[in-house]
Formats: C-alpha cells, structure tokens, sequence
C-alpha cells in the first residue's frame, strides 16, 4: 500500500488578478496533525477547496498516496480517503441528526440505483449495516439523544460536532476539518482536542484549519504558516511559535482581528 | 403523528380499492384520471419535491408514454401490452438525455430550458414529425389493454389498471426513502456543495432523478392513452406542466399533499362543473394564500425517517 | 343564475332518469358539442336546436309514442374530451348522437359509437370522416372535397387566376380542406406557386407573408378559421401584396371582418348560404321558432345542418316503424326521393357523405356586408 | 435583397415589442430575484384594458388625442396593479423559501389571466384600427405607421429607462438594491420603495407592449400572456437576466431571429428553433450576453 501522503507542490490559484494561493507546496504525512495557520484572507480556506476539489488550481500539483488528484471533482476525491469540514458548517439543516451521519455512508454503501426502486435482501442488509455504523458514530460523538433532531435546530457546538461526525462515517484515512473550534466555549474546545486525539488515534490523518492558537499548539505535529497566499514558515509547533515572520504577520493582524 | 400518516394511508387504500363499485361511468373515468394524474404529480415530486430541481416539463414525460403507446398499437399495431415497457424505457431515455447538459443550471434557468423542452416537445406532435403524431388532432381509436385473453376495456377495469400504477409508484417512492439513492436526492437538494462533499455524485444523481421521474410520468401516459383510446397534444401543453409543478409545492411534496393537491386541482371541479370557469381563477389565489400562509405547503414532508433503534429518549427527560 | 338552474334542473332530472330508467321508456338523443371553448357559440347552438327539436316532436306525441330525451356532453373540439363524450352517452343508452362541430371532434368519437352501433350525424367537412367505413356516420353537410373542387373551379376557370398560394394550419379540418384544394387546381392544370402552413393562433404572419410576396401570387387561399384568416389579410395588405384573397368556409364570421378592418373590402369567402339566405319554409319557421325560444337567431348553418341530421334519422325510424338504427341507417341510403330539409334537400350515399352541394363566393362589401360574386 | 430586409423591419417591430415586455422580466428579477410569472398575463391584461378604455371611457374617439390618453391611462391602471400585485402576492414572500415565491407568481399568473377571462370572455376581442393604414414603400419593402411608431416609442422609452437608471439618484438606489439589498437598506435606501418602482416601471411598459400588441394584430385573446410572457422572458435572458440593456438588446435580436426562422427556415418550428437557442445560450452562456458570471461563495 502507498503511503498515505498529501503533497502539494507548487499549488496557485487566482481570482480574476488576485492570487489566492502563490506557489504553495507542503506534505501532510500519515498520521500527523497538520495545521495550516495563518491571518484572515491568507488563503486557508482556498488551499482546502484546491485540495477537496470544489476549486481547480491553475498551477501545481496535488498529489495523494501518488496520485494526482488536481481536477478531480469533489466526491472523487472523497472516495480516494479525503473528507472535510467547513468553516461555515454545512449540514443537511431540515434533516435530522442520524440522516446527516447517514450521507457519509453513501460511498461504503453497496446499494446500486436500481435499489432505491426496488429493495433486495442484500440492500436491506447494507441498509442496517450502515445505520449499524451511524448508531456507533452518535455514541462515539455523544449525539445519541438528538439522533432524530433537525439539525437546524442545534446549537452551534453540536452542529460542529454533527459535522465532524458526517465525516467521519466516510471511514476517511484524510480528515480535513475548517476551522473546527469557531464558536466554540472553551468546554467544547476542550471536548474538541480530546476527539481529535481519538480520531488519530484510529489512524487518520487530520490536516486543520484554526484560529485558536492555543487549541493549534496543542494538538498539531507540525504547522505551515501562509500569508497572502504564501507560506512564510513551516515547522513544529515549538519552530513556529519563535519564528520572527510569523510573530510579525500575527502581531500585524491582531488588531484588526480582534476587535 | 407517525401513526395518524399510516391509518390515513390505509384508509384512502381500502376506500380507493372499493370506490369504482359505488360510483357511475362519469365519475369512474373521473377516478381513474385523478390516479393517472396522481401518478403523475408523485414522479414530478421525485424530480422536484425530492431532489429540489426546478423542472417545469413533466407533461413532456407523461405525453410521450402517452404518444409511444398510442403510436406503436395504432400504426405499429402492437398490443398495449408490448407498448408498456416501451412507454417506460423512451421518456427515461429522453429524460437522461435532456437532464444531461443542463441539470447543473441555477434554478431558475433550470425552469426556463425544461418550459422550452416541453414546447419544442408538444410543437414536434402538433407538425407532425415522421407523420405518425398525427397533428393537433392526436391519435383516435387505441385498442383497449387485453391481458391474459381478457379485454380490458370498462371503466372499472382501467381503474383497477391505474390503481396497480398508483401502488407501485407509491412502493417506489416509500422504497426510495429508505434507500441510499433518495437519500443522496435529499442531500443534493438541502446542499448540493456539502453532498458533493461527502462523497456524492450529485450530477449522477440528479439525473437518475430526471429518468426516475420520467419513466413513471410515462407509465402514467401510457394509462392516459389506454383509458381514453385517444391522446392529442393538448393534454400535455406546459401549462399542464405548471400544474403538477403547483400541486406538488402547494401540497407539500408529501404524498398525502401531492394527492390532496391532484384531488382539489383536478376532482373538485368535477364536483362543482358550475365553478369550472372560476376554477384556475380560485386555484391561483389558492396558490398565492397557501405559500404566504404555508410556505412549505399544505402537507410538508416530513424527515426523520430513521430506524427505530437509533431513537433514544433524552437523558434528562426532558 | 338561469343556466345554473338549468343545469341544476338537469342534474336533477339526470338522477330522476337514472333512479326510474327501467320503467321510462324513452328515445335518448345525444349532443356531443363544444359547449364551451372557442366554438362555445357554434356548440350551444347545436345543443339548443336539438332540444327545440326534440321538444316540439314530443309536443306532437314523440316518435312512436316515445318521448326524446336529450343528453347533452361538451367535447370542447378536443379530441381526448370527445372521446369520453363519447363512451358516457353510449353508457347512457343513446340512438343517436347529433354533432360535434369539429371533424376533430367527431371523428375521435368514430369508433366507439361504430362500436356500440350508435348513429352519429355531424356537421364536420373532414373527407376523413367517411373514409373509414362505419356505417353509423352520416355527414350533414358536404365535404372538404365538395368545397375544394368549388374552390379550385372558381380560382382556375371562372378568375383565371396564374398564380395561387395556398395557406393553411395543421387542424385536420384545413389541412384536409388545404390538401384537396391543391390537388383539385392542379387537376385543373391551375399553378400552386406556394403552399404554406401557419400555426394558428401566432398572430404574426408577415415573416410568413413576406415570402409569400416574393412570389408574386395573384391570389392567396386562406384554408384555416377566421382568427387566423383575419390577421393574414390584414398583415397581406400591409405588406403591399396586390392579391386577391379567398378564405374557406371557416373565415364566414363576423370577426373576420373585425379582425381584417379596413383590409377586409374586397376579400372573398367560399361557403355555403348563410342562416338569412336559406329560402325554404321549413328553414323560416324553423329559424323563427329558435329565435322565440333562445331569444337570438341560430349562430350559424351548421348547427341547423346537424338539425337535419336528426330530422333524416328520425323520419327513417318512422318509416322503418322500428328503433333500430342499422335500418334507419341503411333506409337513408336507399331513399329513393329525398326528404326535404332545413338546409335543402336530404338524400345520403352508401359511404354517409350528403349528397350535393350549394358552395357560393361571397364579397365582401365596404360596409362589411356580403355581396354574392359566383354561385354554383 | 427585398425580402431580407423585409424580415429586418418584421423583425425589429416584433423585437421592439418583446424588448418592452422583457424589461419587466428583468428588473424585477434584478432586484428581487425572482421570475414574475404574472408579468405576461399583465401585458395581456393592459391590452384589454387599454380596448375598454377606449369603449368605454373614449366613447371610441379615434384621434391622436384619444390614442395617446388610451395609452396614459393604461399605463396608469396597470403601474397599480403592478403594485398591487407585488403587495398581495410577492412581498409577504419575500423571506419565504425561493420555490414558494415561484408557486405564488405562478398562482396570480393565473389569477390574472382567468380574471381576464371572466371579465372580458374567452374569445378573442378585437381592436379598431386606431392608427391610420399609413404605408411607405421603400423599393419593394413596405413599412407601415404602426411600425415606425412602434419601434420609435419603444426606443425612446428604453433609452429613458436606460438614462434614468444610469443617471439618476433613485436609478442609482435601484442599481445598489439590485447588488444587495440588505447592503441598500443599510445605506438608508428604503427597498420596499424602490420594488414598488421597479413593479411601476415594468408594468407600465408592459401596458405599452400590450398596448402595441393590440394595435398591431389587433386580435386579443385572454391566454395570449403566456406566450409574449414566454418570448419575453427568453429576451430578458437572453441579455443576461437582471441587466437593462441587454433585456433591449435580447429583445431585439430575438424578435429578428424569430422573423429569419420563420422567413427562411420554416414557420412552423420558430418556436422550437428560439428554444433550442435559448437552451443552447444557457448550457454555452448561462448568463447571456450582457450578463456577469456569479462565483458561488463557499
């Protein structure tokens, strides 16, 4: 099996004359925490979309266990092992808890079209095999009450947590999560680092998008820094935090972040 | 709630199964057209209601079901039988087709190209493409369905007919629910960018839609052409299309409100032939009072449909 | 309010009816026409003109002691509503069915009363009509065929005209008209330079004129109905096309020349006498009679024309002293002497078409009224 | 030679009268975002209001005088309805799910055009000749008054349209509501008033397109909505939906390929060829031709 690498190289991506993401390259190697950092507009959130494939970057190449997957669309990306958050949670908001899980099984379940028309033993088990799974999600996500709840009638933190719960029952090898902790209280936050240590605890990779520097230097292995679409530094948490650019590109920002 | 959605659905079966019996030809052939009609509005429903695409051409489906059996028994001379499957198999194909190149368009837009498919559509049958059409006219004198050396040809019969259609496109679309494909429909309708996120083809499945919807729109045309031994381009003008596009919003896009929304649309004004000219007049306030009363309609669908294991009570009962 | 109670009053004897039928013999009589729709006027006009009938047969004693009882189904000059018409009037147990207006119409409905041995007398022009062999139809008016030979004698022999276009839509009724009318100039050795088809309804003709122009036309036939005939002489005369213009039978309509407006003058329509032109007795007290009852004079010949269609087949079950309505039928081929009628004389071939013919071209006058230019 | 440039003057009459109607289209769904199916049956609607204000209230004057006040109060009438319209049907929907704002459009389209019917009958109603039968014959080609009128109000009017829209303080709130409108009401713009306006404007020039309409085939019928709304609607999306010009301008180029469709390919499939243009302008370039492409924020 070819490792379970994500390597980017030379990654660029514009908007009309604005370059969003300049020549990026960075690795996420199997089973790390990797976060990418960096101040608002830095390009984060686009450097995802290139690589779940809701954008295609001009330039560059993104390469995952060997293969390219630049161009691909997003659920081919997703069933290669790579899975997402968003920043702005986007969840099936009339549908309840269990179905929102229940969409991550769509690509393990063995249900053909002709199913939905015309049930067979074999679909039906494949059916309660998958809500088999969901139930184990709910629990693992402590959402077993809220099971047949709309979503859109959630609290924000259990919205987070639906959504990294729809994620996970992908079975990814690559969980990508935007910017899990905004909105957070600091319980939540604390819940948050303890389930990201359990997911790679199962063998996932988690690359992440935060804010939360705190929440950042506690769980990741290893960090790239962008500004204005380039990466400015990259390195352990403890290389990171003593980095002069990065200190300058934060301290810059801060103001105008924190209001 | 749950409860109250199955009793009902009992009783409108068992009402449905024995209602030919207390009624006389008028109202059987006014029967048999609200189960045709029926049909007709749930496939829209997979197609708008359950996968949220804006299509305003479903009248193109069910004609052509209508037009391929009534083409292939009158020049052809195949039994109704044999036309069946043929009824079903072209509007899918016709469906994918069209639903190909355009499913991805915004919703609007999405609208507008299904009103022209439909146009272009009921243009090709009124000039007569490849003279088997026959115009503005239609086609007259279609044989009646023989099945098993029995011909088929009283009201009665044709209602029971309908009645198998209607059943088996409730089954579809109660199987459709608990699979993995209507589900996936439900995604792409709540958000097609997190859906494609997770793992789903939505442009596949958008057009399974289209296919799904218009295979049993045209079984339904098929029906319509057997009941009335006749089809004629006027039955599936667009305006048709606008119909059972409002029946399935104004109703909810459940199936008690898709039903309740053919029955008020199509039965009443039998009911009332007085009001027959005020009809589209009363339904269009209709329309407007329901969607700034209830938005959703008149009977929303529900979501939910979860295994009963997964349900706990709160922990805190509260 | 009155039609409601009428209608009411209809429901009303309709659930008497069907609670007594077994011991009300009766002879039913039914109406399939265009009560509502386009030719909502031409389709009530046939409704009352029946039930005129019918009410002053039963006055007199009925037919044979039986009182007529009309049912009446709007088919609204649809196809698909015709056909149920017609399976709901055979379930009523009609003899005989007057109308529809349409050929559309009547001949979606064909089949079924062949099926159930149904008389059905229409008004509808279709050569199509007794194309089929049912021996239940007979036509009360005269053919497409009958009009388009007139047409084409009138164009080829008596104007000389070199070069003509002919227009049409896709109905079957100008279709039919359209086809028989190219093929009756050519057999007269005439020069159709162009044969178009229009969508009726579209209003706009002029891109359509505009290649009619171009081809120098001397004059253009108009085979569709009056809506359309209308806009095309006027858009004709705007586009400065110096032809003269013929519509078929269904351009005789007032709004024909509302439509057409000052472009109306001189414009020539083909059809047979109109209601006022009708010189036998039994038209007047016919005419007048209706006028009394409705209050307004017959909207046009063809419903009356289908009033004859009633009168041959009830004067046949006279004869015969029988119901049975092959033998009506089957009399009304082998008369000898024909029966005289509102319209003019009945008499009818084996394949139900009526005998003869009384096309005439009509002018129209500056003042919108009808001057006759040629009469067969 | 001659028929061709026959065709172009059939065709600009014809575009000049979808031009008019798609500006309604266009607007509203500029601002509003939503297709006012009802716009068609309007346009109907001020056809036969138009007649009976000429029965009824001109006691069937027939001079320059009575055309134009025929056309003044029109234009009135139906700036209210259109008001009216918006109030009832779209405003309590204006926060409501996008389909249900469809379903209630659809709704007083029906309203609208079965009002018609009850009103004034289903069968056609007929203009008089109110323009006199004026021809010029340039060559082989002929133009009539009516078409010279109808194409040089028409021009007039979208050329004001265009310059109050681009010139003026309130074409400039309409421009900012149209971007966004909750952006608008912050900058103490007052939306409701400017939907209000936008509803005037177009169902006023929809009452002149109708208007044209009645005095140039002079045949009316009560369903005769749907298909100049329908023709209208492809206008307005055919310039890029939402954008003044090019409503004028998909207007125009429609009316003219429907006039060479039906001249030199068939008259009886133009509908069909205009919705195979239409499609294939939406799958090629679904923002037509003026319009800007929208990149969906994720």
């Amino acid at each position: 099996m070819a490792d379970n690498e994500l390597i980017l190289t030379d990654v660029t991506k514009r908007f009309g004359g604005l370059t969003a993401v300049d020549a990026l390259s960075m690795k996420v190697s199997s089973g790390q925490i990797y976060g990418v950092i960096g101040p608002n507009g830095a390009g984060k959130t686009t450097v995802f979309n290139c690589i779940t494939g809701i954008y295609k970057s001009e330039e560059g190449s993104v390469r995952w266990r060997g293969e390219e997957i630049r161009g691909m669309t997003p659920y081919q990306i997703v069933a290669r092992g790579i899975v997402r958050t968003f920043q702005t949670i986007r969840l099936f908001s009339q549908m309840s808890v269990a179905e929102n899980i229940m969409s991550g099984r769509h690509i393990k379940s063995s249900q053909g079209w002709w199913h939905g028309i015309c049930p067979t033993p074999g679909s039906r088990r494949d059916e309660k095999e998958n809500w088999m799974k969901v139930g184990e999600l709910l629990e693992f996500f402590n959402l077993e009450e809220f099971a047949a709840t709309p979503t859109m009638s959630l609290p924000y933190g259990l919205q987070r947590r639906v959504e990294m719960a729809r994620a996970l029952a992908v079975d990814p090898t690559l969980l990508i999560l935007d910017e899990p902790a905004a909105g957070l209280n600091d319980n939540e936050t604390a819940e948050l680092v303890d389930t990201i240590f359990s997911i790679r605890q199962k063998g996932i990779t988690v690359l992440l998008i935060e804010h939360d520097m705190e929440l950042v230097m506690k769980v990741t292995d290893y960090l790239t820094v962008l500004n204005f679409g380039k990466k400015i530094a990259e390195g352990t948490p403890e290389e990171i935090q003593k980095n002069p650019l990065v200190i300058e590109a934060y301290l810059g920002s801060e103001d105008e972040d924190d209001e | 709630m749950k409860k109250l959605s199955l009793v009902s659905l009992l009783v409108f079966l068992v009402v449905m199964a024995i209602l030919p019996h207390l009624l006389d030809t008028r109202w059987q052939t006014v029967a048999v057209t609200f189960l045709v009609f029926s049909v007709v509005a749930l496939s829209q429903d997979i197609v708008l209601g359950k996968a949220g695409m804006f299509n305003m051409g479903q009248a193109m489906f069910f004609g052509m079901g209508a037009y391929v059996t009534a083409i292939l028994n009158s020049h052809f001379g195949w039994p109704i039988v044999a036309t069946v499957p043929v009824a079903i198999v072209a509007p899918v194909l016709l469906g994918i087709v069209l639903a190909a190149p355009i499913v991805h368009l915004r919703g609007d837009y999405l609208l507008v190209v299904t009103i022209g498919f439909n146009i272009v559509f009921v243009q090709v049958l009124i000039n007569n493409l490849g003279g088997v059409t026959g115009g503005p006219n239609g086609i007259f004198g279609i044989d009646p369905l023989r099945l098993f050396g029995f011909e088929l040809s009283s009201q009665v019969a044709i209602y029971y007919y309908a009645f198998a259609v209607l059943l088996l496109t409730l089954a579809i679309m109660i199987n459709l629910d608990k699979s993995k494909v209507g589900r996936a429909l439900h995604y792409l309708r709540e958000d097609p960018l997190a859906a494609e996120s997770i793992g789903i083809n939505t442009r596949l499945y958008k057009i399974f839609a289209f296919g799904l919807g218009a295979g049993i729109a045209g079984l339904a045309g098929s029906v319509f052409a057997t009941q009335y031994s006749a089809v004629s381009p006027e039955a599936f003008e667009f305006i048709q299309s606008v119909l059972f596009f409002s029946i399935v919003l104004v109703g909810g896009s459940s199936i008690p409100g898709v039903l309740i929304g053919v029955f008020v649309m199509f039965v009443l004004p039998e009911i009332f032939r007085e009001f027959s000219t005020w009809r589209f007049f009363v339904f269009g306030f209709a329309m407007i009072l329901t969607m700034i009363l209830r938005p959703r309609g008149i009977w929303p669908a529900t979501f939910g449909k979860i295994p009963k294991f997964l349900i706990k009570e709160p922990k805190n009962g509260g | 309010m009155k039609k409601m109670l009428k209608s009411l009053f209809v429901v009303c004897v309709a659930v008497v009816m069907t609670a007594t039928w077994a011991s009300a013999e009766t002879l039913k009589v039914g109406v399939q026409a265009p009560i509502t729709g386009s030719y909502a006027n031409e389709g009530q006009g046939i409704d009352n003109g029946t039930r005129l009938l019918a009410n002053q047969i039963n006055a007199a004693g009925g037919v044979m002691g039986r009182q007529i009882e009309v049912f009446t189904c709007d088919d609204q000059a649809t196809a698909m509503a015709s056909a149920i018409c017609a399976r709901e009037l055979v379930n009523r147990g009609v003899k005989m069915i007057i109308g529809s207006y349409t050929s559309t119409a009547a001949e979606a409905a064909q089949k079924i009363y062949y099926d159930a041995g149904v008389i059905q007398t229409s008004d509808g022009t279709a050569d199509s009509l007794t194309e089929k062999g049912y021996w239940t139809f007979l036509r009360n008016s005269f053919p497409n065929s009958a009009e388009a030979e007139y047409a084409a004698d009138y164009m080829v022999n008596v104007k000389g005209y070199k070069r003509i276009v002919v227009v049409s839509d896709f109905s079957s009724y100008a279709v039919g008209l359209a086809d028989a009318t190219v093929a009756a100039i050519k057999a007269l050795g005439g020069n159709v330079v162009s044969y178009d088809k229009i969508r009726a309804d579209s209003q706009n003709f002029t891109p359509v004129l505009t290649n009619i122009r171009s081809k120098n036309p001397d004059v253009i036939f108009s085979a569709g109905y009056y809506t359309d005939g209308g806009q095309l002489r006027a858009q004709q005369v705007a586009l400065g096309i110096n032809a003269d213009f013929i519509g078929g039978d269904a351009n005789d309509n007032p709004d024909f020349i509302k439509l057409a407006g000052s472009a109306a003058k001189g414009a020539k329509i083909i059809n047979v006498p109109t209601v006022d032109m009708l010189p036998y007795d039994l038209a007047k007290d016919f005419i007048n009679d209706y006028e009394k009852t409705y209050g307004e004079r017959p909207p046009s010949i063809w419903g009356l024309m289908n009033i004859d269609g009633m009168r041959a087949i009830i004067h046949a079950m006279e004869q015969n002293k029988s119901f049975d309505t092959r033998q009506a039928v089957e009399y009304l081929w082998n008369m000898d002497e024909p029966i005289e009628g509102i319209t003019g004389p009945l008499k009818f071939a084996k394949d139900g078409n009526r005998i003869g013919s009384s096309y005439m071209t009509f002018e129209i006058q500056a003042d919108g009224s009808y001057k006759i230019a040629h009469q067969q | 030679m001659e028929t061709f440039l026959q065709q172009l003057a059939n065709g600009l009459t014809i575009g000049s009268m979808f031009a008019l109607v798609a500006l309604g289209y266009t607007m509203v769904y500029g601002v509003m975002r939503l297709i006012n199916f009802a716009h068609g049956d309007m346009v109907a609607a001020s056809a036969f209001v138009g007649l009976t204000v000429y029965t009824q209230v001109m006691g069937q004057a027939s001079s320059l005088f009575a055309v134009i006040a025929i056309f003044m109060l029109t234009a009135g009438l139906m700036a209210c309805v259109g008001v009216i319209l918006e109030r009832v049907a779209y405003r309590p929907l204006r926060t409501a799910p996008r389909l249900s704002a469809v379903v209630s459009a659809l709704g007083a389209s029906l309203v609208i055009q079965n009002g018609i019917m009850l009103i004034w009958g289903p069968r056609m109603r007929i203009f008089p000749e109110l323009v006199p039968q004026h021809y010029w014959h340039f060559g082989g080609v002929v133009i009539s008054l009516i078409q010279v009128l109808i194409l040089v109000i028409s021009l007039v009017l979208m050329v004001a349209l265009y310059l109050f829209i681009e010139k003026t303080r309130i074409g400039a709130a309409v421009r900012a509501s149209s971007i966004d409108q909750d952006a608008a009401r912050l900058m103490g713009i007052n939306v409701n008033n400017i939907i209000a306006l936008i509803f005037v404007i177009g169902s006023s020039l929809g009452a002149i397109g109708g208007l044209f309409i009645g005095l140039y085939y002079r045949g009316i019928t009560f369903n005769m909505g749907w298909q100049y709304g329908l023709y209208a609607f492809i206008a307005a999306i055919l310039g890029g939906i939402g954008n003044i010009p090019g409503a004028m301008l998909g207007g125009m180029l429609l009316g003219l390929f429907s006039a060479f469709i039906s001249g030199y390919v068939s008259s009886t499939w133009a509908d069909a060829f205009t919705f195979m243009l239409l499609i294939f302008i939406l799958i090629v370039r679904p923002t037509g031709l003026l319009g800007e492409r929208v990149a969906e924020k994720v």
